[in-house]
């Protein structure tokens, strides 16, 4: 039976990453600007769609990645310059209505651009499973799972060896203080969501070859994404891939040993337990509040 | 300003609007719409004392909405319960259950709220689709009419002068309650927690009641809406109908009632006049969205008032 | 308000109806008013049964219409909402005053409808799966597509052919996946198979592998079968083998398109599954009596829309066909006419079979519509 | 008699201790001024005393009750209220209704009546805005009575909480620094205001960086020093510590 707990875990894990790089585009957000971008999935649809769609055309791997990771930057920038930028001082319910509509608006974009079917895209070292004590990964899950890995060694030292992630972070901690000591606020949150649009594009394009998409996969992938930021503690990178991990991992378990008609619900309701005894998430910061 | 006019005139002029817009209505199609735009108006309105009012998010009350209708359902065609008594029921079920989630749950802030809120309404949309041997899976369920005392609501001519009534008092109540000194405490939960709590507001209690009033509105609704359309689907309950309640909310203006109605009328028509437009609808729709929060972020009806008032002002 | 609901009723959606120069249309057109599920979860659906119906109706109309009259067709996208589709099928027959409807690309939003064309007695032809739909029968309701249960017991059938006693089923918590599930249970004791796993997944799992080694672990299964639509089932493929697991692989007429091929790819070797003849025309025998319409239906779709043929755009095919033909033979759009004309439909060959309806069958569809497919080497190869 | 029973008291922040080992009372019908340089803990002891913090160790004692844990609420309902050194105005609201909140307790604050809007809820309401005028008034705020908060200028803000706390009708009042950022005229007027509230009988307990209203109104003073108890004593024998001088006096004044 240890093949088959393994088989979960690798299930889990498979899910998790996918999970994860999703939420880690709300975290870099969230630390800049305090943002919550409910478009992210978008993101990470648009540069699977793009990617899919160009190989499919005959563009070479090569060149259709970095054409749709500059697509789906593009996109970020003119979202934060046009949609975010202008409601700067708006209530925090009015900015996620705003990234709403703007997710509203790239899915009705891409079903026209595109279309509505199912893209793939080749996995990137063959499709060949390994083996691992009676149970099997494909080899696109570990890439997964390598530029998730990746993606966080190089935040933390960007934001924490590198001019410009230092002033990123400043700007989330005190936006006043940060423009006084000469930080350009408003670009570094242009580079936020061009950074994060980035991210986003990079995980469509790792994650394609396992799940398929279509104009509507960023639904799921910012839900999922979302939880996986918030059970981390919004705005800790590690944290949302602790949080994308641990719900990943959840469902595969729920289904593999409950009961997999509920295996989304037991993720959540692990996500509230986790909320209810630590309110900022796992890794959240837990200040008291000053009056 | 004198609350009073402005109370009563805003009611007066509510009541006005429902009694002469089926002048406009040339067949049950119209009323219909009608109908569905009063009955997210009569959420929204409870919806905004939780959101607007006390600055407590949620993603979740399509799961509350749902509940209402699957108890109304499952109530009246399962065990012949009378609509009122199931109505009266399910409303009671989700008061208890949002009473019981409510104290772990509103401590949280922000977005961790707002997850957690999601959370809950996922877990209800998921129940719902799952248990398909007592609500019918995803394919729906059916039920009937709505009788009570000898008298059945049918047709949605009936409907929807049932539910204007029902709009009117549902924002009479809401007014009441704001004017009130527990509304007073709840706006002041908005402002500041801590604030509200050195001078004796029990915050937490209070964001509590809200919370189960806005869901106890938000299942009655639901009630009446799955007898008037006769058919129900888990989707109701969905993610999408929770974020569709809160941006009425918020498109039409946190904070104020009317705000909330206007907003649910708006959002209720749009996909309706949106139609005929076919694969665009979704990309106008998100740049209406965008653009009423980036150049109205109160929301259209306080933007508007502030506009007309800074006119008047400027005469 | 007002004026916003009187500008929404005027404008209406008008699809395909060509009008040139010189030719007089005589009368008003007749209506056909159509809902379906062109985006969401169900788009896979909706989008190939909207092009149809776009495509033939223009095609119809560019050869004089029907009765010397225009045919206008009028399509609203429900989202594959059940309360959406319940208000534009109210629109369509107060506003629109359509004659005819056709649609619902789903059971929940085709059973939302159905109260509301039963009332007002408009005749709707529904796109959708589920049994309910015409068991017990609605006086004004019918359907083209094939029920869930045919597909269930087609699949059942064949593994008691092929000796197998023990299977594990796993299916998505959807609409078609769901239904699929509960029609198969109903039915797989008949033919003296046992269900001993019964897994679930969501249509955007990014993985499945945990519910496939649940199965692959239930003992003494020898065959798995899948129901679902869209990349779920494409995924449940990729899985199953990934995880190696030895016994055939069962899926619905769910993933009968091209597309689920191509996503899945190597992965579908030696898959089989319930289909319409539409998508093995040529492998047809030469007396087959369908082999000429799915053959010339399948080329009209593929030249027009440059993408392959699913079975879900031969319902919407066959559901205007019918409706057409009943018009044609009541001489006029009179709604009990018509009614009564599309249930005296008979011997009618469509792309999902030799449709014979009756009073007591609103669907009349024989069982021998389906035909058992196994895909070899990328492609469809006919195994019955 | 004395009214506030501070024993011991400890607040720790992650290994730092705000307040430590901190013993003091506060008698009934006294000014009663709290000072210390920044970071003395003054605002955390406020915090401590009044629920919004629950001490690490320690207790404090209202009316010889025990209340250390209660919550902030609770003890309002005992009698104690207080306003903050960063504002807690209710920017939402307008001026007068936030008085009115700080009168909540006196209200009739049923669900179903207020719901249904029974006339005695109404009446009482209306007494209540009569009533939180007069406080406005009181506090300076006269010509605010129709205002927003957020219109507001920071000084009437100030106010405006004490108007507040006021109607809360407390027994002992805490104002958190009520002469920051006011000019020399404002913290003359809310000196006044202060001096008529103690007079009025409620306890008043006060932090404030200004020496001169301290020493002006003070009946006792308590000076802290890192969290610790530097000197006790009338405002003379304050200002004569020379601890307290050279910690405090000396750095800033």
């Amino acid at each position: 039976m240890f093949a088959a707990f393994l088989q979960y875990l690798f299930s889990g894990l498979t899910s998790g990453a996918i999970y994860a790089l999703a939420g880690l585009g709300f975290a870099i957000i969230y630390n800049a600007s305090h943002v919550i971008n409910f478009a992210q999935g978008e993101f990470i649809m648009i540069g699977g769609m793009a990617t899919a769609t160009m190989v499919a055309a005959g563009v070479p791997l090569y060149l259709a990645i970095p054409l749709a990771m500059v697509a789906s930057m593009l996109v970020g920038v003119a979202m934060e310059k046009f949609a975010v930028e202008p409601a700067r001082n708006a209530d925090v319910v009015t900015i996620i209505i705003i990234t709403i509509g703007a997710s509203i608006f790239m899915r009705g974009a891409a079903q026209i651009i595109w279309d509505k079917e199912f893209h793939s895209l080749p996995a990137f070292s063959g499709e060949t499973p390994i083996a691992v004590m009676g149970a099997t990964l494909m080899p696109q899950s570990l890439w997964v799972i390598g530029v998730a890995a990746v993606v966080i060694v190089g935040l933390w030292y960007f934001f924490n060896r590198t001019m410009f992630g230092k002033a990123m972070l400043g700007t989330s901690h005190n936006r006043l203080a940060a423009q006084l000591v000469g930080v350009a606020v408003k670009k570094v949150l242009l580079a936020s969501f061009a950074l994060s649009a980035l991210l986003g594009a990079v995980g469509g394009i790792v994650v394609t070859p396992i799940t398929f998409t279509n104009y509507e996969a960023g639904i799921m992938l910012g839900l999922k994404g979302f939880s996986a930021a918030v059970l981390g503690g919004l705005g800790n990178g590690t944290g949302a891939i602790v949080g994308g991990l641990i719900v990943g991992i959840a469902e595969a378990m729920a289904s593999g040993y409950l009961s997999s008609a509920y295996k989304d619900a037991i993720a959540f309701i692990i996500i509230l337990f986790v909320l209810f005894f630590m309110p900022s998430g796992l890794f959240g910061k837990r200040g008291t509040d000053r009056v | 300003m004198n609350l009073m006019t402005a109370r009563t005139g805003g009611l007066a002029a509510l009541a006005i609007v429902v009694a002469v817009a089926p002048v406009g209505f040339s067949n049950s199609y119209f009323y219909d719409v009608g109908v569905n735009a009063m009955f997210n108006a009569i959420v929204c309105v409870g919806l905004n004392l939780l959101i607007g009012y006390a600055g407590q998010i949620s993603l979740g009350h399509a799961g509350f909405f749902a509940l209402g209708a699957y108890g109304s359902g499952i109530l009246t065609e399962r065990y012949g319960v009378p609509a009122i008594v199931a109505l009266t029921l399910s409303a009671a079920v989700v008061g208890i259950l949002a009473f019981a989630v409510a104290r772990p749950i509103l401590k949280l802030k922000g977005h961790y709220l707002a997850m957690a809120t999601l959370g809950i309404g996922i877990i209800i949309h998921i129940v719902l689709k799952t248990e398909a041997g007592i609500t019918g899976g995803p394919d729906g369920m059916s039920l009937g009419n709505f009788k009570m005392l000898g008298f059945t609501i049918k047709g949605d001519q009936m409907w929807y002068w049932v539910t204007g009534v029902l709009l009117i008092f549902a924002v009479w109540l809401s007014l009441n309650l704001i004017e009130s000194p527990v509304g007073r405490a709840l706006r002041a939960v908005h402002g500041s927690e801590v604030g509200a709590e050195v001078v004796g507001v029990d915050t937490s209690s209070y964001k509590v009641l809200v919370f189960v009033v806005s869901a106890v509105f938000a299942s009655v609704v639901g009630s009446l809406f799955a007898h008037k359309n006769g058919f129900i689907t888990p989707d109701i309950g969905s993610f999408f109908g929770s974020v569709h309640f809160v941006t009425m909310v918020v498109l039409g203006g946190m904070a104020s009632v009317y705000g909330a109605v206007v907003g649910a009328v708006i959002l209720t028509l749009l996909p309706q006049l949106l139609a005929v437009v076919e694969q665009y609808e979704a990309m106008i729709l998100g740049v209406i969205m965008m653009g009423t929060m980036i150049f109205m972020p109160k929301g259209l009806l306080p933007s508007l008032m502030i506009k007309l008032k800074s006119r008047e002002a400027g005469r | 308000m007002r004026n916003l609901m009187k500008w929404g009723a005027t404008a209406v959606v008008v699809a395909g109806c060509s009008t040139f120069a010189g030719q007089a249309m005589a009368a008003d057109p007749i209506k056909i008013g159509s809902i379906l599920s062109v985006t969401g979860p169900a788009s896979f659906l909706g989008e190939p049964e909207k092009k149809t119906l776009e495509m033939y109706v223009e095609r119809i109309n560019k050869e004089g219409g029907v009765l010397g009259r225009k045919v206008e067709l009028v399509v609203y996208d429900d989202g594959g909402a059940g309360e959406k589709a319940s208000t534009f099928t109210k629109r369509l027959i107060e506003s629109d005053k359509v004659d005819l409807l056709i649609g619902g690309s789903t059971t929940a939003t085709t059973m939302a409808a159905l109260p509301l064309a039963e009332r007002n007695e408009v005749p709707f032809i529904s796109l959708a799966g589920a049994v309910v739909i015409v068991e017990p029968v609605k006086k004004w309701v019918f359907k083209t597509p094939h029920t869930d249960k045919m597909a269930a017991e087609k699949v059942f059938s064949d593994m008691k052919k092929r000796g197998i006693t023990k299977i594990g089923m796993i299916s998505e918590d959807a609409g078609f996946g769901k239904s699929g599930r509960d029609q198969s249970l109903l039915v797989v004791k008949s033919y003296g198979i046992e269900v001993v796993a019964d897994e679930i997944y969501s249509p955007k799992d990014p993985d499945v592998t945990a519910q496939l080694t649940k199965i692959k672990n239930a003992p003494g299964v020898q065959a798995v079968f899948n129901f679902g639509f869209g990349q779920g089932p494409a995924i449940v493929t990729k899985n199953f083998k990934q995880l190696g697991i030895a016994v055939p692989l069962y899926q619905s007429h769910g993933v009968a398109s091209k597309d689920y091929i191509k996503l899945a790819g190597d992965a579908t070797e030696g898959v089989r599954l319930p289909a319409a003849g539409l998508v093995v025309p040529d492998q047809l025998p030469a007396t087959d009596p369908q082999k000429p319409v799915v053959t010339a239906f399948k080329k009209d779709y593929e030249a027009a829309f440059k993408s392959d043929v699913s079975t879900f755009a031969g319902h919407a095919y066959d559901g205007l066909q019918i409706a057409l033909a009943a018009i044609n033979r009541a001489r006029s759009t009179d709604k009990a006419k018509v009614r009564d004309e599309i249930e005296k439909t008979s011997g009618y060959v469509g792309t999902g079979g030799l449709v014979s309806m009756s009073p007591t069958d609103h669907m009349g569809l024989s069982p021998s519509a389906f035909h058992m497919v196994e895909i070899r080497k990328g492609d469809w190869v006919l195994s019955n | 008699m004395s009214l506030l029973k501070v024993e011991k008291l400890s607040k720790e922040f992650g290994g730092v201790h705000a307040v430590e080992d901190l013993t003091f009372t506060v008698e009934t019908g006294h000014i009663h001024s709290i000072i210390g340089p920044n970071g003395a803990g003054k605002t955390t002891l406020f915090n401590l005393i009044t629920g919004v913090y629950t001490p690490s160790s320690g207790r404090v004692l209202f009316q010889d009750r025990l209340v250390s844990g209660m919550k902030p609420y609770e003890l309002a309902a005992l009698g104690m209220s207080r306003t903050f050194q960063n504002l807690q105005i209710f920017f939402n609201m307008q001026a007068i209704e936030n008085v009115m909140v700080g009168h909540h307790l006196h209200l009739d604050r049923r669900f179903l009546p207020s719901l249904l809007r029974l006339p005695q809820v109404t009446r009482r309401d209306r007494e209540c805005r009569d009533y939180c005028a007069g406080l406005m008034e009181f506090v300076g705020l006269g010509k605010y009575l129709d205002a927003d908060a957020a219109s507001m200028p920071y000084g009437a803000l100030k106010r405006l909480e004490i108007a507040r706390a006021l109607a809360a009708q407390p027994k002992m009042l805490l104002l958190d620094e009520p002469a920051a950022g006011l000019n020399a005229t404002e913290s003359r007027e809310i000196d006044e205001v202060i001096k008529k509230v103690a007079s009025s009988g409620v306890t008043v307990v006060l932090v404030e960086h200004d020496m001169k209203m301290v020493m002006g109104i003070s009946d006792q003073i308590t000076a802290l020093d890192y969290g610790r108890k530097l000197a006790e004593g009338t405002p003379a024998e304050v200002r004569a510590n020379p601890e307290v001088v050279s910690a405090y006096l000396g750095t800033n004044g």
